[in-house]
């Protein structure tokens, strides 16, 4: 009981010295990958409101030398393409999240809540489609969808997103965690299974809907292949490829696709702004880890 | 309405109850779509009990979502394409000479109506004719003190070298823009100077016909212009940087289309007042053969749709025939020279900056009158396709050799031409 | 209690007779109705074309008119062994996938790690990183596209790495489309690993200082091993998503150049969508799928046998 | 009306299907509770407490069997018209209604009171509570112990035949516990309604309860009083499960009249010797003695002797903890007696206290030899 | 040597910055922990006992004062080299790593042993805590009493010369809980090493521990031996903290030499009347008594009578719960004492047992009238 180190009197200054050298080093580094990070914003925004002439003449502005906000005026303004097709993201993003979160609550309380043979196995297959990715499958989807008319309809992008598992697999996780006691106390007080999963389920489930909802939401509002190909309607757009048929379409400015692209980035940015913690707390029950 | 399709429009929506209405879609885009859209209003005020519905689908995806609509039966009455693609489009749209006007017959450019026709029936209407030519920054050659003769390669050439050494502009690019169509639209018109094809032979039966001599040699000069000659840069730091160049003087001479002078315009919509340049016939390239110049049409086509009545077909037939024969805004702020003569020739047309001042569209108009341009083989393949011309810009920045860049190019357009 | 409700009475034998049936009956029904909407979508939107894009690719598909397609069994697959095209995809996805999805993993467990520490300003730093990740790649593309520009940032940073746009060098084209990739993506990821570094019970560190432990040993002994299902969540999340790269060559190079950045997805794209090549195309996506379930089983089978 | 809160439990199993075939976690358990008693059912955990209240309840299938209420066998009975309420270990309240919708949501959907009325009960039960001031709260609001009485409020407001409770006080700390206790007893005291309660704590059996059952592996091991079940254990099972500290176990073989283990001797009657050979299945033996049955002796020439090694005050007890070899010793002794530690003691075992079980089957066989004796005499269980 | 496993604590404080300003979380403690000392520090949750020890361990930062162990200020001393070993209260294992590297990790990066030598150390302790057959095993595959004791393992394999431990029982159910509070005794027996041990739990600090340290807000209520702070509390906080059930409080004032309560009156000596008048603040004040110091009587003419509410038998007492009006009584009587629920009791009280706390400062009035009583003698602490 007494093999004390002798170290100890030179290693206590070093020891408190280095802590305070780490945390230096921290701010550094931390900060400095913000800043990296942060370049192409500012990049976006610097460049939409610089003059076409200093664009061309080339040369590297930190700061703009004139600033021009001619072009935002333009789409705000002038051409307010840019509005309809926000609003059609948002319709679509809006309907995708609600059916989503409908249908998915719905059988996931019908799977954890309710005993029905093969639940298991219909989980089972619900989970292992997890696997197959998105795009495998779009030829076989676009015949599909082609075959039944609803190519150029908004109901070709909500109803395959709305079939993906990960709002079941959430879901299904979360109910199960719910308290089994809950329910029998319910059922004890007469509650019925609709009654159950619309008073109880749905408002003791309120934070993984919200999280998976704001998830769905923004997941379906940048979608991007899909709408592509199933959309042909420049007025039906979605502001992610109508912002990129803007660019081939009055092609050149970069100062004009720049203003197009912080304004197609400004409504999901402030919805993360809004939801910042709900947003991350959802992608941390995606992996389990929250 | 929105969520079921077909909703949006870009033209006024309401048409009367009792109307017919007609489905256009369109790819234009900026100034184009501006001038169209404002044709089809025009169109709409009249009182003929016909509506167009206006609808603009990107060009990127524009063959691919036609295809698909004729497919699944929801095919417009009208889609505007490129009137060398009636081959390709044969198999889903419809020939229309049954309701077309005797006046239409002879109202446009022989070459262009020629154009339109496959197997003797019309597939489709011309709104305009519109070519390549030579851009020059007379700035920039002012400094250099040239004016060389644009139609011989030495003169050219010569002119060229003096604007690399006396100048920090650089002289010429073949291209104006990072895509495989450009490229093969100006490989299109320097071969056809040197005396070669793309393809030859026959419909159903077309043989590559580049991968020989005449096409190495091409190839390699529009190789050497960003390497041996140093003419050109071999960066293309975004697809309109040479666009940009151009405009502020760091590049002297391009080969652009008519229409491409709405690219110059900055933020504001306007023509930099500082830019001065000329719009020239690109004959300067060497060889024996024939000096015309790349041409193609904007056109109407008449998708094919079980579910379209004859009432519709005719009120179809009828609107493309106003908007082809009244266009003279597609000339003025389009770029595009009329393919109607009459409209062509117009005084309004004739008054513009393009005319008078550019010169874009008066060029365009003596070479279609002197037979100067040629279409491109009508192929029943998408030809323009990056996927046969992408190896072409790769060339230019010489990301591949010629040689392996031009067999790339003529393996994958035989196989295509053959999968036919 | 003596005073029984009489209305508490009456109402439990009243309701007997017509509640009398089992109870499993009525779970049964209950199970299906609420079930029903979504196995809907889920069969028609997702397991019906899982099946028939296996059926398309034994066809040649004939787009205009489908009952014109000619069988060709399994024709299609070999045509694809054979393409060029295909195996320079599929190449080019793979060497994507094993750029990225390392360079994924440093950054976001940099992140990680660093915001786990008490910063000041730590909630605007995890916006920041966070933050490209709701952006659509549509925007992303372009932005990068545009860093590298003529007068992009980037470009002028390190233009003397590639003389001149690195996305016409060959060389180049590629790690810029993968630097992109991990910019947009790892905050996702970076949001992964924060949650589970800080699910790291805080003791094991006092107990390891205790023990005389320094910062790297325990970032060895204690967070790494406590991190390692978030570890792997991170590998397979992103190998699989990132197999799936289409937005953003399809906005900066359309593949090139010179096919460089071609991958699979973008192949799919064009055979489906603009060649119309559709039983073909449905054979590139089997097969891509096939990929893809080799690399979930590869990996079950990795956490599986590490968790014993 | 005497009979209503009545409950008769016919031969019931349960057999859940898990992963690795049937399980059966209640195995053919007959059962009378009469009208306004007390009963517990105690056993350790998994032994099927909980499963046997919740087909009571109505939130289980009874796989075979009956159950009766009353007259009325209520197996096909859907919970809320079985009469009965239930207070849960976690209290079930719902997290995200205010104290007094919990307690009238019963009410509302399974009776045709008028608001007013249920208003009324509401607020007399919870004033009965001592929670009427936390009527508006939301559960998460209140202490542990505020939320274990709006469970029991929301059992009671219903005015039940029968009260299901399955561990309603396990959540609680030990003084807050006791505490709830006694306060649940008063209340089950003037209510005098029919209660099932579950606890796999003994203390709790032992004091709250009319009759205890002890479950194991869902077989009812004994039912009886507090005092039966603890001076009459029907095997070693419940000889061991009942008492805290628990009963004192030795290995032991009969020699003779002598039972020996390992580090003592202990004589025995030879009618005694010869009951438990007949009824033995072989010749080992368990001997046991309750910690407060040892008489720890001046008498230095006792036979048996072990080493004090821990001396622990409780109460106005001393708890004596010895060894010698193997075996181990917990002695009670009063709170005057002081040893310290390394002493050795001498231990004495008064006949009329000591079990015997045969080793293999646990049965008790001295029971009919063991006296029901009074719980309140000194030795009395813990 | 004999220094060498001393603490000496001198006025320290520490302050966290929460979000709403400053938080002291211990204020001024000074205390002298002597070598081989088993100290225990109890109070209730937040008054900083965890703090403490963890700036003991170096775990926090000392914000104000000194910390010695031995003759070293131990303040900047990083914690591997304070010569302390911690078993925190959810053991805080190594979860990937086996029971062997648990126990080897500090030796192999604090000492230069060699590895032969950490090997035969680690398993020297481990069968000394009962664990050597588990030292290949991952923590997450013993149970919790394993578990347990691979934490004391750990801490007694480095040799320290401190133990420090924060509730290291308090994750252990009650029948475990007890076994392995007499086997840290035992230990801490044999090794003699300077213990300071943090529990929330007074029946284990007055069974273990040499003295008690009570904590409140992060100041020190009392130090002294288990009999000292059981028998002379320095206030009523400490009187209510000690000692299981708590001590029955009842408001009084003081009219003349008559303690009034709502429901009984109470004469005291005029002496203690004036000491309690002249030390106190106000006329108001508090009655305290303990459970088992109060005497029940068959003299139904007593003054003080209340109605019994429930009997709880618990080893060979009775606990009588009784009320009268709004003040309640706990009461321990002998097991053998019988009373039925409803009948009226009388009370005694002692007046040398009686306490009388300020009502407003809460300090014990008649702390020098409070005799120094044994451990062991029949009112000793429960
Ligand atoms: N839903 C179920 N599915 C399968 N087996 C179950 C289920 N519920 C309980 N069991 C099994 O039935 C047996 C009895 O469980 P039960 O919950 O009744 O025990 P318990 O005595 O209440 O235990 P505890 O004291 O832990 O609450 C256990 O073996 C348990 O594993
Ligand atoms: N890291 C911290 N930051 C801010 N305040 C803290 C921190 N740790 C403890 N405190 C505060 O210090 C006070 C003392 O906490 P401490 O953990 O020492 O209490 P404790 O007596 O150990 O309680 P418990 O019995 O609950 O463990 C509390 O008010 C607590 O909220
Ligand atoms: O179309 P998106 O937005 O899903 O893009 C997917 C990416 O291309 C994969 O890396
Ligand atoms: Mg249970
Ligand atoms: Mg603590």
């Amino acid at each position: 009981m007494s093999n004390t180190d002798t170290t100890v009197d030179e290693s206590q200054a070093e020891y408190f010295d280095s802590e305070r050298l780490y945390r230096i080093g921290l701010y550094v580094v931390m900060y400095g990958l913000a800043a990296l990070f942060f370049i192409p914003y500012w990049r976006m925004f610097q460049l939409s409101v610089t003059p076409m002439k200093f664009i061309s003449q080339g040369g590297f502005h930190l700061v703009p030398p004139e600033i021009t906000f001619a072009i935002w005026k333009r789409y705000l303004i002038e051409e307010p393409i840019i509005y309809q097709w926000a609003f059609n993201t948002l319709l679509i993003s809006s309907i995708t999240t609600f059916i989503v979160l409908v249908v998915d609550s719905m059988i996931a309380y019908s799977i954890t809540r309710l005993e029905w043979p093969g639940r298991s196995i219909v989980l089972g297959v619900i989970m292992a489609s997890f696997m197959i990715p998105g795009y495998v499958n779009i030829i076989p989807l676009y015949t599909l969808i082609n075959d039944l008319g609803l190519i150029n309809s908004y109901w070709a992008i909500i109803l395959p997103f709305a079939a993906g598992p990960l709002g079941v697999f959430l879901l299904v996780q979360f109910f199960r965690d719910i308290p089994k006691e809950l329910e029998e106390a319910a059922r004890l007080d007469g509650f019925s299974s609709v009654r159950i999963y619309t008073h109880m389920i749905l408002p003791l489930s309120t934070p993984i809907l919200t999280a998976l909802g704001l998830f769905v939401f923004i997941w379906s509002w940048n979608q991007f292949l899909w709408p592509l190909i199933v959309l042909n309607d420049d007025a039906l757009f979605t502001l992610p490829i109508g912002v990129v048929t803007l660019r081939s379409v009055n092609a050149l400015s970069p100062n004009l696709i720049m203003t197009s692209l912080a304004l197609a980035s400004m409504p999901l940015f402030i919805v993360f702004l809004l939801f910042q913690d709900k947003l991350i707390s959802s992608v941390q029950m995606q992996a389990g880890t929250g | 309405s929105g969520l079921t399709g077909g909703g949006g429009s870009d033209s006024d929506n309401s048409g009367k109850s009792g109307d017919v209405n007609v489905d256009y879609w369109m790819y234009f885009g900026a100034q184009e779509k501006k001038e169209m859209t404002e044709l089809v209003n025009e169109f709409n005020k009249k009182d003929n009990g016909i509506h167009i519905n206006a609808q603009s689908v990107p060009f990127g995806s524009f063959l691919n979502k036609l295809f698909t609509a004729v497919n699944s039966g929801n095919a417009p009455h009208i889609a505007s394409y490129y009137a060398s693609y009636g081959r390709h489009l044969k198999p889903i749209t419809d020939p229309i000479d049954d309701y077309l006007s005797s006046k239409s017959k002879s109202a446009y450019f022989d070459i262009a109506r020629e154009n339109t026709k496959i197997d003797g029936n019309t597939y489709a209407l011309p709104i305009d004719v519109h070519g390549k030519g030579l851009y020059t920054n007379d700035k920039v050659l002012e400094k250099a003190g040239v004016d060389p003769d644009f139609s011989d390669w030495d003169s050219f050439s010569n002119a060229a070298n003096t604007i690399k050494k006396k100048t920090d502009a650089r002289p010429f690019s073949f291209i104006n823009w990072k895509a495989g169509q450009a490229a093969y639209r100006a490989y299109i018109i320097a071969l056809t100077q040197a005396g070669g094809n793309v393809l030859t032979g026959e419909p159903g039966d077309y043989k590559v016909a580049f991968d020989n001599e005449k096409g190495m040699q091409t190839a390699q000069l529009m190789n050497d212009i960003t390497g041996k000659l140093g003419w050109d840069s071999q960066k293309f730091q975004s697809e309109s940087a040479r666009v940009e160049d151009f405009v502020s003087g760091k590049l002297g001479m391009f080969i652009a289309g008519t229409w491409s002078i709405n690219n110059f315009e900055n933020e504001n919509g306007e023509i930099p007042s500082d830019l001065s340049f000329t719009f020239k016939k690109p004959f300067m390239f060497p060889g024996e053969g024939d000096n015309v110049a790349w041409a193609e049409s904007n056109s109407l086509y008449f998708p094919t749709n079980s579910n379209h009545t004859e009432e519709e077909k005719k009120a179809a037939v009828e609107f493309a025939e106003f908007a082809t024969q009244n266009n003279t805004l597609w000339a003025s702020a389009g770029g595009h020279l009329p393919a109607a003569k009459s409209v062509a020739t117009s005084k309004e047309v004739k008054n513009t900056k393009l005319w008078t001042e550019f010169d874009t569209i008066s060029t365009m108009y003596e070479m279609v009158k002197d037979k100067q341009v040629r279409y491109q083989p009508r192929t029943g393949i998408h030809i323009n396709s990056d996927k046969f011309w992408g190896p072409f810009i790769d060339m230019y920045l010489h990301n591949t050799s010629v040689k392996k860049g031009v067999k790339n190019s003529a393996t994958s357009l035989q196989q295509a031409l053959d999968r036919q | 209690m003596s005073n029984v409700d009489t209305s508490t009475t009456a109402g439990r034998f009243g309701s007997i007779r017509e509640q009398v049936g089992s109870q499993s009956t009525r779970q049964l029904l209950a199970g299906l109705l609420f079930a029903a909407p979504y196995l809907l979508l889920f069969s028609v939107f997702l397991l019906y074309p899982l099946l028939k894009g296996l059926y398309m690719s034994l066809f040649e598909w004939n787009f205009l008119d489908p009952s014109q397609s000619t069988f060709v069994g399994a024709a299609n697959y070999a045509r694809l062994l054979n393409d060029p095209m295909f195996w320079n995809a599929f190449w080019n996805t793979i060497q994507f996938v094993a750029m990225t999805v390392p360079l994924i993993l440093v950054v976001s467990m940099v992140l990680a790690l660093g915001l786990n520490k008490e910063l000041k300003g730590s909630r605007i730093l995890q916006f920041i990183y966070f933050s490209p990740y709701v952006l659509t790649v549509s925007v992303v593309g372009i932005i990068w596209l545009q860093m590298f520009a003529q007068n992009g940032i980037g470009t002028l940073l390190l233009g003397w790495l590639f003389d001149g746009s690195p996305l016409n060098s060959k060389f180049w084209a590629m790690p810029v489309i993968v630097v992109t990739t991990v910019w947009w993506q790892s905050g996702f990821y970076f949001a992964v690993l924060l949650a589970a570094r800080q699910n790291v019970p805080s003791r094991l560190y006092e107990a390891a200082r205790l023990d005389g432990a320094g910062p790297w040993r325990m970032f060895w002994d204690i967070t790494l091993p406590h991190m390692k299902n978030a570890v792997l969540f991170v590998l397979v999340a992103s190998t699989i998503f990132q197999f799936q790269i289409f937005g953003q060559p399809y906005i900066m190079t359309k593949g090139g150049p010179a096919g460089n950045t071609q991958t699979l997805v973008l192949y799919l794209y064009q055979l489906g969508f603009e060649t119309r090549d559709l039983g073909f195309g449905a054979a590139v996506g089997y097969t891509l799928l096939a990929i893809l379930v080799g690399v979930s089983i590869l990996n079950y089978v990795i956490v599986g046998t590490n968790n014993e | 009306m005497m009979l209503m809160g009545s409950i008769s439990i016919h031969q019931v199993r349960k057999e859940y299907d898990g992963d690795t075939g049937t399980v059966t976690a209640v195995d053919d358990v007959s059962l009378e509770v009469s009208d306004g008693e007390f009963l517990t059912i105690v056993g350790p955990s998994g032994s099927g407490k909980s499963t046997l209240l919740r087909m009571i309840a109505g939130l289980e299938d009874i796989t075979g069997g009956s159950i009766r209420i009353g007259e009325t066998v209520i197996n096909d009975v859907p919970p809320q018209h079985r009469g009965v309420a239930m207070v849960f270990q976690n209290y079930a309240l719902y997290p995200h209604m205010s104290v007094r919708k919990n307690m009238s949501y019963g009410l509302k959907l399974t009776t045709d009171l008028g608001s007013d009325e249920i208003r009324r009960r509401v607020e007399e039960t919870a004033e009965m509570m001592g929670i009427e001031e936390h009527l508006e709260k939301k559960p998460n609001n209140l202490s542990g112990g505020q939320q274990q009485r709006v469970a029991t409020g929301r059992a009671i407001v219903r005015q039940p035949e029968v009260f299901l409770f399955d561990e309603p006080l396990s959540n609680l700390d030990a003084k807050l516990r006791l505490h709830m206790r006694t306060e649940l007893q008063r209340i089950q005291n003037e209510l005098e309604t029919t209660s099932v309660y579950v606890t796999h704590d003994q203390t709790e059996a032992m004091t709250m309860s009319d009759r205890i059952v002890i479950l194991r592996d869902g077989t009812i091991q004994q039912v009886g009083t507090p005092e039966e079940v603890y001076a009459r254990p029907t095997n070693r099972f419940v000889a061991d499960f009942i008492g805290s500290p628990s009963m004192n176990f030795f290995d032991v073989s009969l020699q003779g009249t002598t039972l020996a283990a390992p580090s003592f001797e202990y004589d025995i009657s030879s009618e005694w010797a010869q009951q438990i050979r007949e009824n033995g299945t072989s010749d080992e033996f368990v001997l046991g003695i309750r910690p407060e049955h040892i008489e720890a002796t001046a008498d230095q020439s006792a036979p048996i002797r072990a080493r004090l090694d821990v001396l622990e005050h409780e109460g106005s007890d001393n708890y004596l903890y010895l060894s010698k070899g193997d075996d181990e010793w917990t002695v009670r002794v009063d709170g005057n007696v002081r040893y310290d530690s390394g002493t050795t003691v001498a231990l004495d075992l008064p006949a009329e206290h000591i079990h015997v079980f045969d080793r293999r089957t646990g049965e008790n066989l001295l029971l009919r030899e063991r006296p029901l004796q009074e719980r309140t005499d000194s030795s009395a269980p813990a």
